[in-house]
């Protein structure tokens, strides 16, 4: 685990200018997303908050608990089923819908988490690619997913009963609460007396047993934890695009959730943000050029990989600019 | 506490332990009392069988037969999480500290179990600050408390050791599995060491492998001899080191 | 000495680990035939200039000469055929092949080695467990087994860091008679011991190093004039 | 009245990187393109201008680019369409931001079923039509007794149920069906299976590479020479020519458009093979009419607002390269003729493209559900 | 008739022995990606498209100069083995330090890479390929027809996976992949080129990947997604087996080929997941997988 775990953030290392700084940008940052619906599209800005949750409740895994799941789409993608289908069939509001989602999403964790907890590093990856697979099977064959057509039509509703999320700018607000609250569950996880018990078990593992600690069950509890808010994520999207389809359980989206973490920071609380933003521009942007989407996907991929491993908000936060901000992490 | 009282009585006890490895018999026939307050050390040659013992009565392997009691409970069937819990807590043959946590966090990390403080998801870290004191105390005592904001990795390896005993220590346990703590450590911190351990072998049993046969002879009460997963010899340190069968197997004749 | 006799020079050493600054120019010579030990705190450096000098680190200035040959220059895998073997601290016994596999691994750089029969005369524990996996071996096994390779194959000096460590007695002394034939048939020796009373008793010469340099060097006949200065420094 | 914005703007959506690449892809768009060209470049003087973007399959990304396209770019309508969940999606938001949408590219009968909406029309082919096409013109050339190869999901499902509809009511028989997992490799123990059934006929009710893995196998084991049929029930010029003619002779399939039918199909087929190095399929022939069609539909009323352009296109007859007499219903659908058609063998063929036979036409009447009776609410 | 679990027993024999012609394929690649892992520890996620490189490979070849299928069988393999020797010595080399996952990630971006490429070039429905004449047609073998083809892949392939276990266990060569694999630096240090031996071992195990790519051309339409599918089954037949376990990849490729063909007949609609179903519940039992070695 050697680089992964170099890159994570240490509260002790910050100094407290650095923190006086780091309060600015994130209160400069918040403003920005409440004035961006007037400027941006705000469907986009929605697709990018949803994605961002979802990208930042896979890096509680791997960049905290040392655990790269190959399987999340399950989850982002179950929740999307399982909202769409509580809000559209049993027609219950759309704060109850998604609660189902995260529900549904984080029992599924529970499930697949038993299997694959198991196992570590390579193998859990596969394991997880595998049972998510088995997944996207289910979802595929059952009735209630309508196969290739997906769920449509999934009615937004009137959250609490008054609050129309039809219009664009409601809806807007109510995916950036859930994105704020979202963001700041996982703060909390990770800088929580929990948050440190995962980082020393990713560190050594048989010491922290040693120490007395059940080590899979704060490896499952992390699995539920972070299946649970992308399925908060998955849930979410579902509501801001009225469908749920088979794309969102496949296992590219697995990979995609991947791409935008190890893009924007393995290991940081900002950098999936910024890596799923990255991403669903570009992949809007690519859409209409020439160029096949897939092939820079994957060169992008390869690129981060060797050269950009640190990711966006690693590589700035490991530069100078970064040092004066009290953002550096010991290497 | 009624420390002389309690002189005398067993704390953790194997019976008939044995392991086998595909058809290797690493450890065979293995009875081992290990008493409160007093330090008990299990030598022998390389590949005897001691680390393997350890391993065994932390649960870190499942014995083949056999039992295990600690502090009176069958923890033959317990998982290792849960036998340190209870009491037993271990250091490892090749150091084994968090790198990238500091001096001060890897002690926390220990303390936080016992403070109730390990699963709360949803508290600020700022709750485990409480423990600092306690934590700068264990540190201060093992003589650390300089390094307290380095991370780990950056301790040369005798202070690795150093802080890893401290983490052990910071568990208040009832019975010290030590494996092999003086190892690589340059003479310096093998008198410290040796003091820590004798100062926590007061309140506490503890069970140690070492070569350094003149910290064992210094230091413990009781020694086992391990030879190919058997018990060799048992007794003081005069009783041992006098052992004709001893010395060829694993002192030597040379007179260290 | 004389220029013919040295085996091994190393001038101006620098190494580094990423940017950590290690080696700050160090400077020892190891005469054919003889055996020296490097004494010294943890920490101080002395397994990096073992690994400097064998390549394994490759962030590293300075000059080393071996046997005529320049081993800055040389890439890693032509350094073992100049007839230097390397035992590293941490063993590197290799896990998914046998003891004997272990032992057959490097290839032989000439025919003055031990052959498979002395070696498991000398360390009966590997010929117990030839056919088992080599982690499975305890620790101090590793150790026998880590010697043992490069005994086989044949090299003119040997670099051994920290043989003795985690060894029974018993061994240790065993391989303090291992290392005495060598000497006798010619081998030349580099040693790393924290195990001073070991090291005393086969070394010709010690350098002690502090702080990433070689502070001090002597011969083994200058060693009680020295101990009050050793005590000082190491505790010993 | 008049032209929005003084441009007519069309939008290709399609799949153009992933599966159904090969489906109508690129290439669609350059068949729409064609159809600007051979209306004149421009409609009621103003400017016609097609775009086109690479859905990647996702509803996500299609649905960002189709609301971009109706709100910031200006785009009137939105076609190709490729992939069910795609085209309800797409049709869904068309729907809401009243704007017109013509599908070519997906096979749901939803689009004019359930979810139909008064602006989106459904122009090439649909399960139906297949169905219909290929369950039950080819019970009237004697292949009377089916076995099925299902892929194990909804689409799936849904062919062979409306073929075996199509087949018993014709007077034929199923004598069994065996389900496939989505995108199988191996085909060899379901085709033993069919095999062993001894049935003249093996639907093949999956698409894309699981159609045409089976059919290489089949004729692997000999099933066609063993003097049984092939049935692809969703399988296009573009995937026999992927296939090859050694693999692919004997294989019934439906289309609703061959290049070689006729002078003006022929002629059309040659343009399209100078631009791309292909011949269409239906999709592409499909996309080429439904511009075509749109724009006729624009210069007849005069404007391009959706409602009257809609209207028009409700009432229009259609009648171009690619449909004759092609009416459109109450649900959107466009009702044309299919045909049955049969692949040569490789000595039969005389040319690169000269795959087909055809064996029957399908009149539209027969081949696509009545609108009254598509459970689209506008029809009732 | 002989039933045997309600079909006769000539379908049934049939029904094995297809299985056992899928599961040629699934031991050929999961070989393969079981080398790759066990020697240089990287998940070669590009294992699938190297396999499609394969198949393509054999088409081009016929296609641009003519080559028949004989030839192609050698030179494909050679050309994909080639440019996975250009990956490595360029790219994959420079991961090793690293955690593992890095070198998922990596192979992961270049099969994307590849299969978006080929896409780009040769559409999506496939292309055509033909069986070499010697081996095309049939034997009736009494409880079913064979094509000739297919008893030539049993065949073909059972050879290649024992000589390439025997190549890694017993040979001295395969001792130093081994050893490479934990401890590159050392092995290196004992005067063995190490760099050069785990390029070759990449370029062997992507060579691997194509023969199975070219085997498979005749049977299985050549696509640029051929091996997108393919390659999940295939990492969990090697999780099955226990990673790294060279026999345990073969074995396990082929007994789970036969459980997934039987799964056909009696439960066609499990086929695809019986796999996963059998991977789970042996890493519930054997965490380490069946033949590999507890960590
Ligand atoms: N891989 C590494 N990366 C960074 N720093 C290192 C690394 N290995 C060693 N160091 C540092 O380099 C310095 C010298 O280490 P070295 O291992 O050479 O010491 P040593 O004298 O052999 O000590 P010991 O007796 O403990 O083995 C130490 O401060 C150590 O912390
Ligand atoms: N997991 C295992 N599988 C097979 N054999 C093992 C395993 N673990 C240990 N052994 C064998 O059991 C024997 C005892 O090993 P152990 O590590 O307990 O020795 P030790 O007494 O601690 O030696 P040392 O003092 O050298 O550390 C050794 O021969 C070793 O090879
Ligand atoms: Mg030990
Ligand atoms: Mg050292």
């Amino acid at each position: 685990m050697r680089d992964m775990k170099t890159s994570s953030m240490t509260s002790t290392a910050t100094t407290s200018t650095g923190t006086r700084i780091q309060l600015i940008l994130l209160v400069l940052a918040l403003l920005g997303l409440i004035i961006a619906p007037f400027t941006f599209y705000p469907i986009f800005l929605m697709k990018v908050l949803c994605f961002a949750l979802f990208a930042c409740a896979f890096n509680l895994l791997l960049g905290y608990t040392g655990l790269l799941s190959f399987g999340h789409a399950a989850f982002f993608g179950g929740a999307s089923y399982f909202t769409a289908y509580a809000v559209k069939e049993w027609g219950v509001p759309p704060e109850i819908g998604i609660l189902l989602g995260v529900i549904g999403a984080a029992f599924l964790g529970l499930i697949m988490g038993i299997f694959a907890i198991r196992r570590q590093g390579i193998y859990f990856a596969m394991v997880t690619l595998a049972l998510a697979q088995m997944f996207y099977f289910f979802c595929l064959q059952a009735e209630f997913t309508h196969g290739e057509d997906g769920l449509q039509g999934v009615p937004r509703g009137h959250l609490l009963g008054f609050i129309d999320l039809n219009q664009p700018l409601n809806m807007y607000f109510f995916v950036l609460a859930i994105f704020l609250i979202g963001i700041f569950a996982i703060w909390r996880i990770v800088h929580s007396p929990f948050g440190m018990i995962l980082k020393s078990i990713r560190e050594n593992e048989d010491r922290a047993i040693s120490l007395g600690y059940s080590v899979s069950r704060y490896k499952l509890g992390a699995f539920v934890m972070s299946a649970a808010l992308a399925g908060l994520a998955g849930g979410t999207k579902t509501l801001v695009f009225q469908f749920a389809t088979l794309t969102d359980v496949a296992w590219q989206m697995s990979g995609e959730v991947i791409l935008m973490t190890l893009l924007g920071g393995i290991g940081t609380i900002f950098g999936p943000i910024f890596g799923a933003g990255f991403v669903v521009t570009l992949q809007n942007y690519l859409a209409a050029s020439a160029f096949p989407v897939t092939v820079l996907t994957g060169l992008i991929f390869m690129i981060c990989v060797l050269v950009f491993r640190r990711g966006i908000i690693g590589e700035f936060n490991a530069s100078r600019l970064g040092a004066r901000l009290g953002l550096r992490t010991k290497q | 506490m009624s420390q002389n009282a309690n002189e005398a009585r067993v704390v953790l006890s194997a019976r008939d332990l044995r392991r086998d490895f595909g058809g290797f018999t690493a450890v065979n026939n293995v009875n081992l009392d290990v008493h409160h307050a007093k330090v008990h050390a299990l030598i022998g040659p390389n590949g005897a069988g001691k680390t393997t013992v350890f391993n065994l009565l932390t649960k870190f392997l499942q014995p083949t037969s056999g039992t295990i009691t600690l502090l009176g409970q069958d923890i033959t069937k317990t998982s290792p999480a849960r036998v340190a819990r209870m009491g037993l807590v271990r250091s490892f043959q090749i150091s084994a500290v968090f790198p990238h946590l500091t001096v001060l966090e890897n002690v926390r990390v220990a303390l936080q179990r016992p403070g109730g403080l390990a699963v709360q998801f949803w508290r600020s870290m700022n709750t485990l600050d409480r423990l600092n004191d306690r934590a700068i105390e264990l540190l201060k005592s093992v003589g650390l408390e300089k390094d307290i904001d380095s991370y780990a990795a950056d301790l040369s390896y005798g202070r690795k050791r150093v802080l890893e005993i401290a983490t052990t220590l910071s568990l208040d346990p009832k019975v010290l599995l030590l494996d092999e703590p003086m190892a690589g450590m340059g003479q310096e911190d093998v008198g410290r060491v040796a003091e820590i351990i004798r100062e926590v072998a007061r309140t506490r049993a503890v069970l140690m492998v070492e070569h350094n046969l003149t910290v064992v002879a210094d230091l413990c009460d009781h020694i086992t001899v391990l030879q190919r997963g058997e018990i060799l010899a048992e007794g003081n340190y005069d009783t041992v080191s006098t052992d004709e069968r001893v010395r060829i197997a694993y002192m030597g004749t040379d007179d260290d | 000495m004389t220029d013919k006799d040295i085996l091994l020079s190393v001038k101006d050493l620098n190494a580094w680990y990423d940017e950590s600054h290690v080696l700050h120019g160090v400077n020892l010579n190891v005469r054919r035939g003889e055996t020296v030990t490097i004494l010294g705190r943890n920490g101080v450096g002395k397994t990096t200039t073992l690994r400097s000098i064998v390549g394994i680190l490759r962030k590293r200035t300075g000059e080393i000469e071996f046997n005529g040959h320049n081993l800055m220059r040389l890439p890693l895998h032509k350094t073992a055929k100049t007839g230097l073997g390397f035992v590293p601290e941490e063993r590197g016994i290799f896990s998914t092949l046998s003891v004997e596999e272990n032992l057959m691994l490097p290839p032989k750089v000439s025919d003055s080695g031990m052959s498979i029969e002395e070696i498991y005369d000398l360390f009966p524990n590997l010929y117990e467990r030839k056919t088992s996996s080599g982690t499975k071996l305890s620790g101090g096994e590793q150790q026998m087994l880590a010697m043992a390779r490069m005994l086989r194959i044949g090299v003119d000096m040997l670099l051994l860091d920290e043989p003795t460590e985690g060894l029974a007695p018993v061994i240790i002394q065993r391989i303090g008679e291992v290392l005495q034939t060598l000497k006798q048939r010619g081998m030349t020796i580099l040693l790393i011991e924290q195990n001073f009373r070991f090291a005393s008793k086969i070394a010709d010469r010690f350098y002690l190093m502090e702080h990433g340099l070689v502070s001090a060097g002597f011969d083994a006949s200058e060693l009680p004039d020295r101990m009050d200065m050793l005590h000082e420094v190491l505790g010993v | 009245a008049g032209i929005s914005d003084d441009i007519v703007k069309i939008g290709i959506l399609n799949d153009q990187s992933g599966v159904y690449a090969d489906f109508g892809g690129k290439w669609s768009y350059e068949a729409a393109k064609m159809a600007v060209e051979d209306f004149g470049g421009t409609v009621l003087d103003k400017k016609i201008e097609v775009i086109t973007a690479d859905h990647q399959n996702k509803p996500d990304v299609a649905a960002n680019i189709a609301r971009q396209w109706y709100d910031e770019d200006k785009v009137d309508a939105i076609m190709e369409l490729t992939t069910s969940s795609v085209a309800l999606a797409v049709q869904g938001i068309s729907k809401e931001k009243k704007k017109i949408d013509i599908v070519t590219g997906a096979a749901t009968t939803a689009l004019t079923g359930d979810q139909c909406s008064p602006y989106g029309f459904h122009w090439a082919y649909d399960t139906h039509a297949l169905a219909v096409g290929t369950g039950g013109a080819l019970v009237e050339n004697g292949g009377d007794t089916w076995y099925f190869l299902t892929a194990d999901y909804a689409f799936g499902y849904s062919l062979e149920e409306q073929t075996s509809k199509f087949v018993t009511d014709n007077g034929g028989k199923v004598l069994g069906s065996v389900r496939h997992p989505l995108s199988s490799t191996d085909f060899s123990s379901f085709l033993l299976q069919a095999q062993a059934s001894g049935a003249k006929v093996i639907g093949l009710a999956d698409a894309g590479l699981d159609t045409a893995n089976a059919i290489k196998q089949a004729s692997e084991f000999g099933i066609v020479q063993g003097g049984q049929r092939l049935a692809a029930l969703l399988f296009t010029l573009s995937e026999v020519h992927g296939l090859g003619a050694e693999a692919a002779q004997g294989l019934s399939l439906t289309e609703g458009f061959y290049w070689d039918r006729n002078d003006e199909s022929r002629e059309f087929g040659k343009r399209f093979h100078d631009r791309t190095g292909r011949m269409p399929n239906m999709i592409q022939a499909g996309t080429y009419s439904a511009v075509l069609q749109y724009l006729k539909a624009i210069k007849k009323v005069g404007t391009d607002e959706t409602e009257a352009v809609s209207k028009a296109l409700h009432e229009m007859p259609v009648n171009d390269v690619f449909a004759h007499n092609g009416k459109v219903g109450a649900n959107g659908r466009m009702i044309y003729d299919m045909y049955l058609m049969e692949v040569k063998k490789p000595s039969e063929m005389k040319g690169d493209w000269d795959y087909y036979n055809v064996l029957a036409t399908v009149p539209g009447d027969k081949a696509f559900i009545k609108p009254s009776e598509s459970g689209c609410a506008l029809a009732q | 008739m002989i039933m045997i679990f309600g079909i006769p027993i000539q379908a049934f024999l049939g029904q094995l022995l297809i299985g056992l012609i899928n599961g040629s394929f699934y031991a050929m690649l999961s070989l393969g990606l079981a080398i790759i892992f066990g020697l240089l520890r990287v998940i070669n996620f590009a294992h699938g498209a190297q396999y499609m490189m394969g198949a393509f490979a054999g088409m081009l070849l016929l296609t641009w100069f003519g080559v028949n299928y004989w030839l192609a069988l050698i030179l494909a393999p050679v050309v994909v083995g080639i440019t996975g020797i250009i990956v490595e010595r360029f790219a994959l080399r420079r991961l090793y330090e690293l955690d593992h996952l890095y070198g998922l990630l990596f192979t992961f971006g270049l099969a994307l890479v590849i299969e978006g490429t080929f896409r780009y070039f040769y559409g999506s429905s496939g292309q055509p390929y033909a069986t070499p004449k010697l081996l095309s047609g049939g034997v009736n073998l009494g409880f079913m027809y064979l094509p000739i083809y297919r008893g030539w892949v049993v065949i073909a392939s059972m050879i290649v996976c024992i000589g390439t276990w025997l190549l890694i266990e017993k040979t001295r060569l395969g001792a130093y992949l081994r050893a490479a694999t934990e401890n590159p630096i050392l092995v290196q240090s004992f005067g063995i080129n190490v760099p050069l031996l785990l390029t070759l071992t990449y370029g062997l195990g992507s060579g691997l990947a194509a023969l199975a790519g070219i085997m498979a051309a005749p049977i299985y339409q050549v696509s640029p997604l051929m091996g997108s599918n393919l390659i999940i089954v295939v990492f969990a037949i090697v999780v099955v087996g226990g990673m790294g376990s060279i026999m345990g990849a073969i074995v396990t490729g082929y007994a789970l080929g036969i459980i997934e063909g039987l799964t056909k007949v009696f439960y066609p609609e499990a086929s695809n997941i019986v796999i996963f179903v059998i991977m789970a519940l042996v890493l519930l039992v054997r965490p380490a997988g069946l033949f590999g070695r507890d960590a």
